[in-house]
């Protein structure tokens, strides 16, 4: 009953486990590249809870900074990424990934 | 506040992250993905507290809800027609995908759980760190801090170059 | 001389390698060109050879070429063999009575084939160099006088014929050139084994070496004793002539490896019907006269009956098997077989009157032969059909046509004043002196009458009497009555043009020179066969043994 | 030098082959499509052939005449067994020789002027002038040969303008028909004759008669007798083709097929004649048993075709087998022995059948191509010109005295009793009585002829309809204007023919008559002609006969002609008869030395009064027969002809010749051909490719093994490359997600060998 009344590392990490499980599986499964991003994003967050976690518990100031910076990359990651997202839908008037296979034949 | 209040709010906005998270991954819908993308991004903004981590979920709130958030909506409708009935999303790999996802799940927590001896538990970090990080911003991590700011820049100059208008298209103008 | 004629049209191939193939005038102009000059230097040879000497064989104690005549020769390929000795193959060619008139005949034939050719539309480029090459070997095959370069020659031949027939041939004409050409491999294969035994049974008298030198091996005497072939080997000697008489025989072609003629004839362009049966043909009766009875003269006395029986079974039942025909080139492609039966009696008969006829019919058979073979082609041009039931009455519509057809098949079926009878009368004179084939002489006079039957028939349903109900041409009536006739898809003349009146015309005129007058021809071949009806005479062959 | 009349004889021979070559080419280009050049080259041949007769006959007047020349036309070198060997070609000139040249070229002049108002209008007029001068030609070649080689030539050649002339109105299926008929049935003739040449040029190798004489009277025949009897059968074999003698008669009444003066040029006078001017030339060489077969065929002959000329209905057709019985009379007068008389009745009958013909012809033009008798009638007062003329020949033909016919034909029959008698009788008996017969016969169908068609009244309206209109068609198929035949009821259009085609016909009548050939009607044998053309004595020894009797009989006949020199004419005078015998050859005819051709001219001297009256009598009888029939309608001949309709049918059927060969030797040769092509295409054929096949079959088992056993294993790995990276190949789908799949399934690998290495 300890185990679930006191909130401790185990915890922050099973809730990353399963955003970063849930952020991958959106990567490997979905078809529409937003929602691929959308996954990234996701795999993002469990990593910052992650940096976070064990900042807190180790009681070291890195992590907080590592987990501003992955905030600035994400930023900027979801930009780029998106302006070539919409370059994808100009050139093949679709965001299904699955059909931009032109580097196949 | 004692430790159980604190363990209902925590497992309040861990169910929030987790579950507005799986609805992210397994709606069809895009647009009901990103709106349920926000809680997520808020639940785990929540959690970031948890971890005396106030200045990066205040953050996270910003930079996430108000600029990447926003920025993925534009994407949704840039690319789709939001006239369309439904904005769905097809799957692919869902077999192997669904393995991997329990198969990472299962494997990571027991590795957690296992792993017992990782936490020193002695010198935690308690209250806010937000002076600290300031200290630590022109100290240590000076450089980062320097270029993180010139990636941003380039970054966004390189996505607005990629998201214009045709250069060609442009000229006949 | 006579490397200039042999290699001729082979230079005249390479030049054509170097011209476009778009440019088929020049292509065309060329090989006539050679072709004639081919022609110029045969004539040139002709009027220069001394008919007075024999040929044939090496005269004893004399020259070892004998009394051949325009003679080359050069060593060709030498080979140090350690204990056989050295190989020598020489590139030995000269002309006796014998080859210079099937000289005459091929530089003849090769032109008229480049002019029939003309209207060959299909890769004219690779059509004429085949030719081309197929006219060297022809030429070589009559001049060569070492056995293994005719032996190379007479390979060679087969390539560009194969080609020639499977390429630009009728409906069926891939099966007809893989007759053709396995045929006369199986023929040739033979022959290679016999030349090699020749070869280490034969002794050049002057060198003291094996050679392959034709003039030598027809001397009974340069035979080594013990050697395979030697004097004293009896049943290899006779295997031997065999097997070289089935390769010849098949070129002829002697009953029963005739099959493949019908087939080729029908299944191949103009041209090559006409080279194929003016000169081909020539090859296999050439062959024996040159080779096989020379070098093996007491087999072919022993075998002089069996020889006789085929050539009046050529006869008799090439003529009756041309009767049945329905397809015009078909009965002539059997006339053909019929006629060079008559060959084969003559050489059965082994004397002179006998050999002369046969050689004489050779040339002549050359000549008439290409005749018909135009005269088809012309009529297959314009009709595209070669039913005999499907005219009727044209002597009526194209005069001269008819006036030329009415010479060529007259001149087949042995009419007296045209070049056919002439050597048909010297052949059954010969056969009915020789006791031997008189038996079979006066059978096969029947074929007189059949070949007759055969043309003349042939000659009234496509001629004579009118237009049949289902014939291949529309009859037009002009606006003052006269009857007109009009072939589909035929725009050019309807009676012969210029161009098949100047192949067809000099044919007659030398059918009907030579059948008044055969001197020019025979007088070059007398003083050959009698030398060599006294070389295969049982007296000179047994002085030897 | 070259004898002048030889030289003369060549250009005799030459001109018409002149008027071929220049008419064959030049035909369309010349004025009147060139008939004059034929007509006046014919005008000069006969004029020369005049001075050569003139020459010959007259001034020397001698029965050994004779003058020959020879050039080598092939040399064969030293041949070896034989020596030196020529083929030679060469000119005669002896009686016989000059008289049928100057019967040639004056009927082939006759013929010439006559069809240029005959075939006047014809589309092809040029033409048929052209093939008339390489007829000529051929024909002259036969008359001045002196070797078997160049008859051989020349027989052919006349082959040939036979069948082009027969065929001259080639549309015709029926004239097609008939030429390719007469040359084939020729040909058969053709090839006996070939072989008996053949036999005699095996032992002696020459072709000149001449020196085949000599050789056989010097008993250098080495084979035996019966390959000389054989070789004499076979020689005659020609003669039975050319001359229609049974069983090779059938062609010669197709041939009518050909124009009306052709028929009367080559199927009547001249070439038909050829086939026994070729024996006569033979005559020495014939053994007795070869006579005796050439006799019995003869007179068969004689016989058959005139019983099947009384039913005949076509005016041309009754003619034709009138000729061909004629011939048989000369056929069998040469085989009874009767060697000039057969000559004799050659020429007669040449002059008086060629008259017939043309008077045919006239009627035929003047009717309007009208042939059948039947339709005939009454022409006598339309057309009295050629009902004289027609008439004389008639008689001429029938063989009544006074007539040229009488006397030749009373000399064979004399001489075939004489055989008779002398043979022993019993089965040669036969041969008088059959001739005696056909003579009854000929005088009672020329009778009936010449009454249906110039006495009576015209029955040209009693012409059925549909025959009319066959009529119409053949008349298009001759390519002249159709004048119609509106003419019913009477001869309107019929008028008696022009000049040019009258004068002929005069001329031929004139010398049917017997005093142009001797001056006494009764005896042939006093004329001219059996004195200068008499009867060699043969070069084979009878059994009975000594031999230097034979050696010496062969010393007159036969030539010092033993000189090769080619340019070299000798000029003999050494009469044929024993000069000294000269009073009893004047009585007798020649003396011989033979005792068996002395006999039988013995005999047939003194038969020759029997024979006058008996074939008198039979001739008034024949004559008298159709009078009664026709002329006073005392026997019915309808009636008649159904009491005996058998035999009647068997008549007008001709035997039934034709369908007999065709149902054997056409039928049987056409389906020995088919089978032998179908032996061939199936037989042979298969068999060379039911080896091909074999040999194929087990190429494809030796393939077989090649490549599943040997290539197998090189193809195998191929394959096995192949499908690997065909496999492989499914995993690039170019799809990053799927690479992101694999690498987190490696990444978990990774992490579970982790975890397992965690654990212990």
């Amino acid at each position: 009953m300890e185990m679930f009344t006191t909130i401790g590392l185990n915890h922050f990490l099973t809730i990353s486990a399963i955003l970063f499980s849930l952020g991958m599986f959106a990567v490997m499964t979905r078809k529409n590249a937003i929602v691929i991003l959308m996954g990234v994003e996701l795999i993002l967050n469990a990593a910052n809870i992650n940096f976070l976690t064990f900042s807190k518990y180790n009681g070291g100031m890195a992590g907080v900074m590592f987990s501003m910076f992955v905030i600035v990359l994400a930023a900027a990651e979801a930009a780029v990424a998106l302006a070539i997202v919409i370059n994808i839908f100009k050139t093949f008037k679709t965001v299904d990934v699955s059909r931009v296979d032109t580097m196949k034949e | 506040m004692n430790q159980l209040t604190l363990a209902i709010i925590f497992y309040v906005f861990a169910a929030l992250t987790v579950l507005s998270a799986a609805f992210v991954v397994f709606s069809k819908n895009i647009i009901y993905s990103a709106f349920s993308l926000l809680f997520t991004f808020f639940g785990v903004a929540a959690l970031y507290v948890f971890l005396s981590a106030d200045f990066i979920a205040v953050t996270q709130v910003v930079v996430y809800v108000g600029g990447i958030l926003v920025l993925l909506l534009f994407g949704v409708m840039f690319t789709n027609t939001i006239m369309q009935a439904e904005l769905k999303t097809d799957v692919l790999h869902v077999v192997p995908g669904t393995l991997l996802l329990i198969l990472m799940i299962a494997g990571m927590l027991y590795t957690f759980y296992t792993t017992g001896d990782w936490m020193p538990g002695e010198a935690q970090l308690q209250g806010s760190v937000v002076q600290r990080i300031g200290f630590e911003t022109m100290s240590h991590f000076m450089l980062p801090f320097e270029m993180a700011s010139i990636v941003l820049l380039v970054a966004l100059l390189g996505a607005a170059f990629l998201a214009r208008f045709d250069k060609a298209h442009k000229n006949e103008h | 001389m006579l490397s200039l004629i042999v290699f001729l049209p082979i230079i005249a191939g390479l030049i054509i390698l170097a011209v476009p193939a778009s440019q088929k005038q020049i292509i065309r102009i060329v090989s006539l060109l050679a072709a004639i000059a081919q022609g110029v230097i045969a004539v040139l040879i002709w009027r220069h050879y001394d008919p007075t000497m024999a040929g044939i064989i090496a005269s004893p104690g004399g020259s070892p070429v004998g009394s051949f005549q325009l003679i080359e020769r050069i060593p060709w390929i030498s080979l140090n063999l350690g204990s056989f000795g050295p190989m020598t193959i020489e590139y030995f060619i000269g002309v006796d009575g014998i080859s210079i008139t099937m000289v005459l005949l091929t530089a003849l034939i090769s032109i008229i084939g480049v002019l029939s050719s003309w209207t060959i539309q299909k890769q004219v480029k690779g059509y004429f160099i085949l030719f081309n090459l197929l006219s060297t070997a022809m030429m070589g095959c009559f001049v060569a006088l070492d056995f293994f370069l005719f032996y190379v020659f007479w390979e060679i031949m087969l390539l560009p014929m194969y080609f020639l027939i499977g390429i630009w041939g009728g409906p069926n004409r891939e099966y007809a050139a893989i007759k053709f050409f396995l045929y006369t491999l199986f023929g040739s294969v033979f022959m290679l084994l016999v030349m090699i035994g020749l070869y280490f049974s034969v002794v050049d008298p002057v060198t003291g070496h094996h050679t392959f030198s034709l003039v030598a091996m027809a001397s009974q005497e340069n035979y080594l004793k013990g050697a395979i072939l030697g004097p004293d080997s009896t049943m290899w000697r006779t295997i031997a002539f065999i097997v070289l008489f089935i390769g010849f025989a098949i070129k002829v072609p002697m009953f029963p490896f005739h099959t493949w003629l019908p087939d080729a004839h029908v299944e191949a362009p103009t041209p090559i019907s006409v080279i194929l049966a003016g000169v081909l043909l020539k090859l296999g009766t050439y062959g024996m006269m040159r080779i096989n009875f020379p070098l093996f003269p007491e087999v072919y006395h022993a075998g002089l009956y069996v020889i006789g029986v085929f050539g009046a079974i050529n006869i008799i039942y090439g003529a009756f098997c041309a009767l049945a025909q329905q397809d015009l080139k078909k009965m002539v492609a059997y006339s053909s077989i019929s006629h060079m039966g008559y060959v084969l009696l003559g050489l059965a008969a082994a004397n002179s009157e006998g050999m002369l006829g046969a050689l004489y019919q050779m040339f002549n058979h050359g000549t008439i032969t290409a005749m018909l073979f135009l005269l088809v082609g012309v009529i297959y041009d314009r009709a595209h059909t070669r039913a005999i039931d499907k005219f009727g009455g044209l002597a009526s519509y194209m005069p001269v046509y008819a006036g030329l057809v009415t010479v060529a098949w007259f001149a087949s079926l042995g009419l007296p004043g045209l070049s056919g009878f002439i050597s048909e009368a010297f052949v059954f004179v010969g056969a009915f002196t020789s006791t031997t084939t008189r038996p079979i002489a006066m059978v096969s006079v029947l074929g007189i009458v059949f070949g007759a039957a055969y043309l003349l028939w042939s000659l009234q349903r496509m001629f004579l009497g009118k237009r049949r109900p289902d014939a291949a041409y529309d009859l037009e009536k002009d606006a003052e009555g006269h009857e007109h006739i009009h072939f589909h898809d035929w725009n050019g003349k309807l009676d012969l043009d210029a161009r098949e009146l100047t192949m067809l015309v000099p044919l007659a005129v030398i059918v009907i020179a030579l059948g008044i007058y055969p001197m020019p021809i025979m007088g070059m071949l007398t003083a050959s066969i009698n030398k060599l009806v006294t070389v295969l005479a049982p007296v000179a062959i047994s002085a030897v043994n | 030098m070259m004898h002048s009349l030889i030289q003369l004889s060549i250009v005799v021979l030459l001109l018409p082959l002149l008027s071929f070559v220049v008419l064959i080419f030049f035909n369309r280009r010349l004025p009147r499509m060139g008939d004059f050049v034929g007509v006046g080259m014919l005008g000069t041949a006969f004029a020369i052939s005049a001075y050569i007769f003139w020459t010959v006959i007259v001034q020397h007047y001698d029965p050994a005449y004779r003058i020959a020349w020879n050039f080598t036309w092939l040399d064969l070198g030293n041949v070896p067994g034989v020596g030196p060997l020529q083929v030679k070609m060469g000119i005669v000139i002896d009686n016989l020789t000059a008289i049928m040249l100057a019967m040639v070229t004056l009927i082939s002049l006759l013929v010439h002027l006559y069809s240029t108002g005959y075939m006047a209008g014809d589309k092809n007029y040029g033409r048929f002038f052209a093939y008339l001068g390489i007829f000529t030609f051929s024909m002259l070649g036969i008359v001045l040969s002196d070797t078997l080689l160049s008859i051989y030539i020349f027989w052919e050649l006349v082959g040939l303008s036979s069948y082009l002339l027969i065929g001259f109105y080639f549309e015709k299926d029926s004239a097609a028909d008939a030429q390719k008929k007469a040359f084939l049935t020729n040909r058969v003739g053709d090839i006996g004759m070939w072989l008996g040449i053949l036999i005699l040029y095996s032992q002696f190798h020459t072709f000149g008669y001449q020196e085949i004489f000599q050789n056989i009277a010097a008993g250098k025949f080495n084979l035996s007798n019966g390959w000389l009897t054989a070789a004499g059968i076979l020689l005659f074999f020609g003669c039975v083709g050319k001359s229609a003698q049974f069983p090779l008669h059938i062609w010669l009444p197709d041939a009518m097929e050909g124009p009306t003066p052709v028929s009367a040029l080559i199927h009547a006078a001249t070439m038909v004649a050829a086939g026994v001017y070729f024996v006569g030339r033979i005559f020495v060489i014939l053994t007795p048993d070869a006579l005796h077969y050439i006799a019995f065929i003869g007179a068969a002959t004689a016989f058959m075709s005139a019983t099947i000329a009384i039913t005949q209905h076509d005016i041309k057709r009754v003619l034709a087998y009138s000729t061909v019985s004629q011939l048989g009379y000369m056929v069998m007068g040469l085989g009874v022995g009767a060697y000039s008389a057969a000559l004799f009745h050659l020429l007669t009958h040449a002059f008086f059948k060629a008259c017939l013909f043309l008077g045919s012809g006239a009627i035929i033009h003047a009717m309007h191509h009208e042939q059948d008798m039947r339709w005939m009638g009454g022409l006598r007062k339309n057309m009295p010109w050629t009902f004289a003329t027609f008439s004389i020949a008639t008689l001429a033909l029938a063989g009544l005295p006074l007539t040229s016919g009488f006397m030749s034909k009373d000399a064979i029959l004399a001489a075939a009793l004489g055989f008779a008698n002398v043979e022993g009788g019993g089965v040669f008996y036969l041969i008088p009585v059959l001739g005696f017969a056909s003579a009854l016969m000929t005088a009672f169908y020329m009778g009936r002829q010449v009454w249906l068609v110039f006495f009576g009244e015209s029955r040209t309206h009693l012409k059925p309809a549909e025959a009319h209109h066959d009529e119409h068609g053949h008349d298009d198929a001759h390519g002249h204007d159709d004048h119609g035949h509106d003419d019913h009821g009477a001869h309107h259009g019929v008028h008696e023919v022009g000049w040019i085609m009258r004068a002929p016909l005069v001329v031929l009548a004139t010398l049917s008559v017997f005093i142009v050939f001797s001056p006494d009607p009764l005896d042939g044998a006093k004329g001219w002609f059996m004195h200068l053309v008499p009867t060699p004595s043969t070069v084979v020894k009878s059994a009975e006969a000594p031999k230097t009797a034979a050696l010496a009989a062969t010393g007159g006949i036969l030539l010092a002609e033993a000189s090769n020199d080619a340019e070299h004419a000798t000029v003999s005078a050494t009469p044929a008869a024993a000069p000294e015998h000269g009073a009893a050859a004047e009585a007798h005819g020649p003396v011989f030395s033979d005792p068996r051709q002395a006999e039988l001219a013995h005999a047939a001297h003194a038969n020759h009064f029997t024979a006058i009256y008996l074939s008198s009598g039979m001739v008034a009888f024949g004559i008298g027969l159709a009078l009664v029939v026709y002329a006073f309608g005392a026997i019915d001949p309808e009636k008649t002809a159904q009491a005996i309709r058998p035999l009647y049918l068997y008549s007008f059927n001709k035997w039934y010749w034709d369908e007999i060969y065709d149902a054997t030797v056409i039928r049987g040769s056409m389906l020995i051909a088919r089978a032998l092509a179908w032996f061939d295409t199936n037989i042979v054929d298969g068999i060379v490719n039911g080896v091909a096949t074999t040999f194929r079959k087990f190429a494809f088992l030796n393939a077989g093994f090649d490549k599943y056993v040997v290539d197998g294993a090189v193809n195998f790995t191929a394959f096995f490359v192949q499908t690997s990276g065909a496999v492989m190949r499914k995993i690039q789908t170019g799809k990053v997600q799927t690479y992101l799949v694999m690498v987190m399934v490696a990444v978990l690998g990774y992490f579970a060998v982790y975890l397992v290495q965690l654990m212990k």
